[in-house]
């Protein structure tokens, strides 16, 4: 299965103390365990339950591993679904999440996530290795203000072309 | 002076109309000329190519040559000013450069030339005296199609020939070397 | 026919009026036609059957503004659509309608007719260039290799009917067609020509007809999905409608030349009513295929026409040439 | 050789059919309506803009409660009401629609507990002005029962 | 199709193609470096229409939402809606009744179908003929009447509600869609005769804007843009959802990567709806369309939840992100088309602008469904 | 109304073949592009042609030759413009110019 041997790729990304320490199968879905803690999730390898969240691994990696986990996914002949953005204002922190997908029925969607500092917003691009994450991009840098470092082209691509806010920061009153 | 000059035509009759049309025709055709050569846009010089070719096809059509005007205006309007218009739309997109009235010689210089070539053959034309010869015949289509078939067929083969070697040519200048 | 001012003068404003009035009523029938195809009703709200639109049209031309983009050769654009109306009416002088309706027969009239048809080409050059529009420029480009290609074939195939009527007048080659209904240049067997080959050639003259007008599906000129539309993208009110003229009384044209060359000009296949009648229907039949034509295909590419052009038309009409030439020798 | 004329042949015979499909087609009747001059039938559906339903003596059945105005996606609907001497219910005094930020979706609709509000036919609403476009429902209401 | 030759600088224009130029299917703008009549280079502009509908999802509760999806895509503009309907049924635990499910599936379809037809027609005016557009005008029309009768508008349903639907189908949309099957085989084969067999017709796309399996990879194509280059991918089948998988359709996948590929994905698609709806009448079963309990106030629990579907268009999903509030904390639509026309700027290099703009025809664009 | 006999005269068509032919002659030495120049020659070319059209109808005994001679040089002035026209495109090519200055490297 091609969801196993991604994992298993996956997870020598992350030290394994913390991957044992961070995967709790099935206490992640519950919702009201994960209301208590406030704190933002710790890097680490999820298995999400695909009936309830629509996708089968989650990854939260740091902004310097996503090239090396996109990589991964790449070379498994995932196609990417899209790139997007959220803020987590409490947090004080932005987190950008690509979506992979396949082709064939062998189905397996996984998320891979980062999460970077809001005031200076910074991830490596994807480009190299997807093309089709350009756009992506300059999207969620058009919506959240996040510098893709090393992408070739990133000026406004839905916004107006002298853009200078980010609409989907949860502090930007229009 | 020549013998036709004293003809007078009226200027309403057949004659007289073909007169106007005539004189017409002279100024199209020097004006197309004029604007010809002295344009400064290479389209309006083509333009003026165009209008002065079709001058000239008036004209034979005045020297009672049907086929050669219509032959004037399907070979030089049909097929050469056009080709003349593409190679300018290939070969000077942008109209950077205008046509420079000067050359390699000074307009004044080349100007003077040229209206020392027009002013002597004008002038040698009116001084001359030329003997008109009688007709041995019509000059109709068919006529000029067994004369060019018979005694001139060496003549228009080696034409075939040239006209073949210019289109390989021009086909193996202008091919872009890969 | 003695030529006469009178007579010069009439015959030209009678071929304009015919040109005017064909192109405005072609493009009523065009619209009609084309709404039929589609089930549509078409013009039908001014005057009945909606007869009174072109003229309607026309005066709304008329009144609008002539606009010359900035950066234009304002002499060449004003002379273009005057240049594509000029040869068209041109033409009409030496066209017989029949017997006696022709207002200047000549004995080199096919040739007159394909001369101020490459006349035609160059206005299409002179609008797209001096328009100063790149749409304009390319459309332009497109029109004069499409009508450049296309005359090759279509001067060939014409030398095979002239060859085979001995003449370049064209009452010549329509005296030569009459008789009964077969002996249309078209029909093979029983005609002056006995050349098995004619139906191809007419088709082919056909397809060069429909090349040559710029039609639809070889409307390249104009191709408005791709070059908005064409070489006369920047023209408006007048310009335009001399444009539009220019077009259909081109299509007039070489609908005429069919007839003629092919379909025995006024030449009735049976008799009821006098000759230049059955010349109009001929000639609207074929304006009808135009039309019917333009409204079922879709568009071909440049290069697809130009193969066309160049490894169909051209080859085959040579064949047909050196089969005819053989047959004439041999009859 | 053969591949040449069969290409030919058949690219013909292609369009021949292509043509004969449109012969046909232009004999068939049109299927078009034209429009101002004649017109369908809206159907039972049909979303046009809302409208207040009455009761039998003529007032509105609205109870001003509001559910429509905070259903509303866009804020398009405002109403008032006041609630007279003696009597129980609110009545309804204004009831403005600004049809130029309406979508018709129909949130209104489905939010109205009272069967007091439905969806018009009307679909000819062209006008220059935006003003027109405020619509007073009340007013209408009334302007029907006279 | 490439063009080998170096060229020097001022070899090339600049062409503007847009954002009125009639082959863009609304405020499109491609910016092409041409050589002649070759493009060089092209940079698509979009964002035209953009109207932030992310944000709008931020601001509006749940049901003031659900309106929005349908203005993203005014073709096709049940699918959009399904996808979002489902993924907040999913967060939310709000059972589906059957009933609902299957009219939901029935009337995705038929806006698919009629998306198609659309398309189709649209396409072929793109490559200069006319007609066609109108007969596929006419189908469409029967498709637009059967789904006013039932939801009240002709393009921008707000049909599906959260747990079921707006209002039940009666026995005259079963009566008319059964006749609408038969009548729109028919005319499947009228579009092949007219349209598909035409010999200049399959010169222009035969051959032409071939798209690799790895280039719709990188860019994450879906729909017949990935179909018609031979990868069967589908989510219908691939991700079943609703009562796809009750229903025997196939995926059609062409492996010739080309235009006419594409257009033929679709043509087959069409078949392939007209089935799934055949089947769906025939199943159809009683029953309600809301289910009994459905929470008053949609909070979804706190999490992060993702759905895809196949619209008309491809692989449309939504991504919720959910703080348990009454709004969502983010929203994201995630549209094929933005995709798919992604595919373009790379892929047209080298070809020429006539086949370059069948080609854009060819993807199916929409474009406040890029804009957003 | 002796203007109006011209068409008549020899002689006035050869003062304007000379006309064409002077221009032709200034266009050639004045001008400074080669497509400039083509179009002077081609002018010529219509010069001399009807220079051999005129004679042929008003001198001549034999009224075919000079038709001849002109459709002769019709094809000439053909080949002379596709082989011309193709030297500028090469020209441009090589050198980004028409400007025949700019041309120095064929001075040799």
């Amino acid at each position: 299965m091609i969801c196993e041997e991604t994992k298993r790729a996956l997870q020598k990304l992350f030290p394994a103390d913390e991957v044992i320490a961070e995967t709790p199968e099935e206490a992640v879905d519950d919702s009201e365990k994960k209301a208590k803690k406030p704190v933002p999730r710790a890097n680490g390898l999820l298995e999400r339950d695909y009936a309830v969240h629509g996708y089968h691994l989650d990854a939260q990696v740091a902004a310097d591993q996503v090239v090396e986990a996109v990589g991964i996914l790449d070379k498994a002949d995932f196609f990417i679904e899209s790139i997007t953005g959220v803020d987590w204002i409490k947090d004080n922190q932005l987190e950008v999440i690509y979506d992979f997908s396949r082709y064939d029925f062998d189905l397996c969607r996984v998320v891979i996530r980062t999460r970077v500092d809001r005031n200076n917003p910074e991830v490596p691009t994807i480009t190299e290795i997807y093309a089709g994450a350009n756009w992506h991009e300059r999207e969620t840098h058009d919506f959240f203000g996040i510098k893709f470092i090393g992408h070739p082209h990133l000026i406004p691509l839905l916004l107006p072309e002298d853009a200078d806010f980010h609409p989907l920061l949860k502090d930007y009153k229009a | 002076m020549n013998q036709s000059m004293l003809t007078h035509p009226n200027l309403f009759t057949v004659e007289g109309m073909a007169g106007v049309v005539f004189l017409i025709l002279i100024f199209v055709t020097l004006t197309g000329g004029f604007i010809a050569c002295t344009s400064r846009r290479v389209v309006r010089a083509i333009a003026g190519l165009i209008v002065c070719f079709v001058g000239v096809a008036g004209l034979y059509f005045f020297l009672n040559s049907p086929f050669v005007s219509m032959m004037q205006l399907l070979i030089y309007v049909g097929a050469i000013a056009v080709a003349i218009s593409f190679a300018v739309m290939l070969a000077a997109p942008e109209e950077k450069k205008k046509l420079g009235p000067t050359g390699p010689l000074e307009g004044p210089l080349a100007f003077g030339s040229a209206a020392l070539l027009a002013g002597g053959f004008s002038v040698l034309v009116l001084k001359t005296k030329w003997p008109a010869m009688a007709k041995t015949n019509d000059g109709s289509i068919k006529e000029i199609g067994i004369r060019l078939l018979t005694e001139h067929s060496m003549v228009f083969e080696l034409i075939s020939i040239v006209l073949l070697i210019a289109i390989l040519g021009a086909l193996v200048l202008a091919r872009r070397e890969d | 026919m003695r030529l006469t001012l009178f007579n010069v003068v009439v015959a030209v404003i009678i071929a304009i009026a015919f040109a005017a009035v064909n192109a405005a009523y072609l493009v009523w029938a065009e619209r009609r036609g084309a709404a039929r195809i589609q089930r549509r009703p078409g013009p039908n709200i001014n005057g009945p059957f909606g007869l009174l639109q072109p003229p309607l049209d026309g005066i709304k031309l008329m009144a609008k503004q002539l606009t010359i983009p900035g950066g234009a050769d304002k002499i060449l654009f004003i002379a273009a659509p005057v240049l594509a109306m000029f040869p068209a009416i041109m033409s009409f002088v030496t066209i017989p309608f029949s017997e006696n309706i022709v207002a200047k027969n000549m004995n080199v009239g096919v040739l007159m007719i394909f001369a101020f048809a490459a006349l035609g080409s160059t206005s299409l050059l002179f609008a797209g260039w001096s328009s100063r529009n790149k749409y304009a420029m390319m459309a332009s480009i497109r029109a004069v290799s499409q009508t450049v290609a296309y005359e090759i074939p279509m001067l060939i195939t014409t030398i095979t009917v002239v060859m085979i009527a001995g003449s370049m007048d064209l009452m010549e080659i329509v005296h030569q067609q009459s008789g009964s209904i077969l002996s249309w240049n078209i029909f093979p067997l029983f005609g002056r020509s006995h050349n098995i080959l004619m139906p191809m050639s007419f088709l082919i003259f056909f397809t060069c007809t429909l090349a040559e007008t710029n039609r639809a599906p070889f409307d390249l000129g104009e191709a408005e999905s791709e070059l908005v539309a064409g070489f006369h993208t920047e023209y408006g009110s007048m310009g335009f409608g001399l444009f539009f003229m220019g077009e259909y009384a081109n299509i007039v044209i070489g609908s005429c030349m069919t007839t003629i060359l092919f379909l025995g000009g006024w030449g009735c296949p049976f008799g009821l009513f006098p000759g230049v009648w059955w010349f109009i229907i001929k000639l609207y039949l074929l304006i009808a295929t135009f039309i019917w034509i333009r409204w079922t295909f879709p568009r071909t590419t440049i290069y697809g026409l130009l193969n066309l052009s160049w490894k169909i038309l051209i080859p085959l009409s040579l064949f047909n040439l050196l089969f005819t030439a053989g047959l004439l020798k041999v009859f | 050789m053969v591949a040449y004329f069969s290409e030919i042949y058949y690219g013909l015979i292609s369009l021949l059919e292509g043509m004969v499909i449109t012969f046909k087609e232009f004999f068939k009747p049109t299927v078009t309506v034209s429009y101002p001059y004649e017109t369908l039938p809206m159907c039972d559906r049909f979303r046009g803009h809302v409208e207040l339903i009455e009761n039998e003596e003529g007032q509105p059945n609205c109870v001003v409660c509001g559910l429509c105005e905070r259903a509303c996606p866009s804020g398009c609907i405002s109403l008032a009401g006041e609630k007279a001497e003696g009597e129980k219910k609110k009545v309804l005094t204004k009831y403005v629609l600004d049809f130029t930020r309406c979508s018709l979706c129909g949130s209104c609709v489905e939010a109205c507990n009272f069967n007091a509000l439905t969806f018009s036919k009307e679909y000819n609403l062209a006008s220059r002005r935006k003003e027109d476009f405020i619509f007073d429902l009340l007013g209408r209401l009334e302007e029907r029962n006279r | 199709m490439s063009s080998p030759i170096q060229l020097k600088p001022d070899e090339t224009f600049i062409l503007n193609v847009g954002p009125q130029h009639p082959a863009t299917h609304g405020v499109l703008r491609v910016k092409m470096e041409m050589n002649g009549e070759y493009i060089v280079n092209a940079e698509t502009v979009i964002g035209y229409i953009h109207r932030m509908h992310e944000k709008m999802g931020e601001l509006k509760t749940y049901p003031q939402f659900l309106m929005n999806l349908s203005r993203m895509d005014y073709l096709g503009a049940l699918g959009y809606s399904h996808g979002h309907v489902l993924v907040v049924e999913k967060a939310s635990g709000i059972e589906v009744p059957e009933r609902a499910e299957y009219i939901r599936a029935i009337m995705v379809e038929l806006n698919r179908i009629a998306s198609h037809l659309f398309w189709f027609g649209a396409f072929v005016m793109d490559l200069g003929g006319f007609s066609p557009l109108m007969y596929a005008l006419q189908d469409r029309e029967h498709i637009l009447d059967m789904l006013e009768a039932v939801t009240g508008s002709r393009l921008t349903y707000c049909y599906f509600r959260y747990g079921g639907l707006y209002n039940d189908v009666d026995d005259q949309f079963v009566a008319s869609a059964r006749k609408f099957i038969p009548r729109m085989r028919k005319s499947l084969k009228k579009y092949h005769k007219l349209v598909t067999g035409n010999v200049i017709f399959r010169k222009r796309l035969e051959g032409i804007a071939p798209l690799s399996k790895e280039t719709c990879r990188k860019y994450g194509a879906s729909s017949a843009v990935a179909r018609g280059s031979g990868i069967n991918f589908d989510v219908r089948k691939n991700e079943p959802y609703s009562v796809y998988p009750e229903f025997d359709f196939d995926i059609p996948v062409y492996h010739e990567c080309d235009s006419l590929a594409r257009y033929n994905v679709r043509m087959d698609e069409i078949e392939q709806s007209l089935r799934i709806i055949e089947q769906g009448l025939d199943k159809l079963p009683g029953g309600p369309i809301m289910p009994e309990k459905k929470p008053k106030i949609i909070k979804p629990p706190e999490g992060d939840y993702y759905q895809a579907v196949e619209t008309a268009r491809g692989s449309f999903g939504v991504r919720l992100v959910s703080d348990g509030g009454k709004t969502p904390y983010r929203l994201k639509l995630r549209s094929p088309t933005y995709s798919n026309m992604h595919l373009f700027d790379e892929s047209c290099r080298g070809m020429l602008i006539m086949d370059a703009l069948a080609f854009m025809g060819s993807l199916d664009l929409v474009i406040p469904e890029i804009d957003r | 109304m002796a203007i109006l006999g011209l068409y008549n005269n020899l002689s006035t068509y050869l003062i304007i073949a000379a006309f064409l032919f002077a221009m032709g002659i200034y266009g050639i030495i004045a001008r400074r592009t080669f497509i400039a120049m083509l179009i002077a020659a081609e002018m010529i070319l219509a010069g001399a042609a009807l220079n051999f059209m005129a004679f042929n109808r008003f001198t001549s005994p034999d009224p075919v030759t000079g038709q001849i001679f002109t459709l002769f040089i019709m094809a000439i002035a053909a080949a002379e413009a596709a082989i011309g026209l193709s030297i500028v495109i090469a020209i441009y090519r090589q050198y980004d110019s028409i400007d025949a200055e700019d041309v120095v490297q064929l001075k040799g």
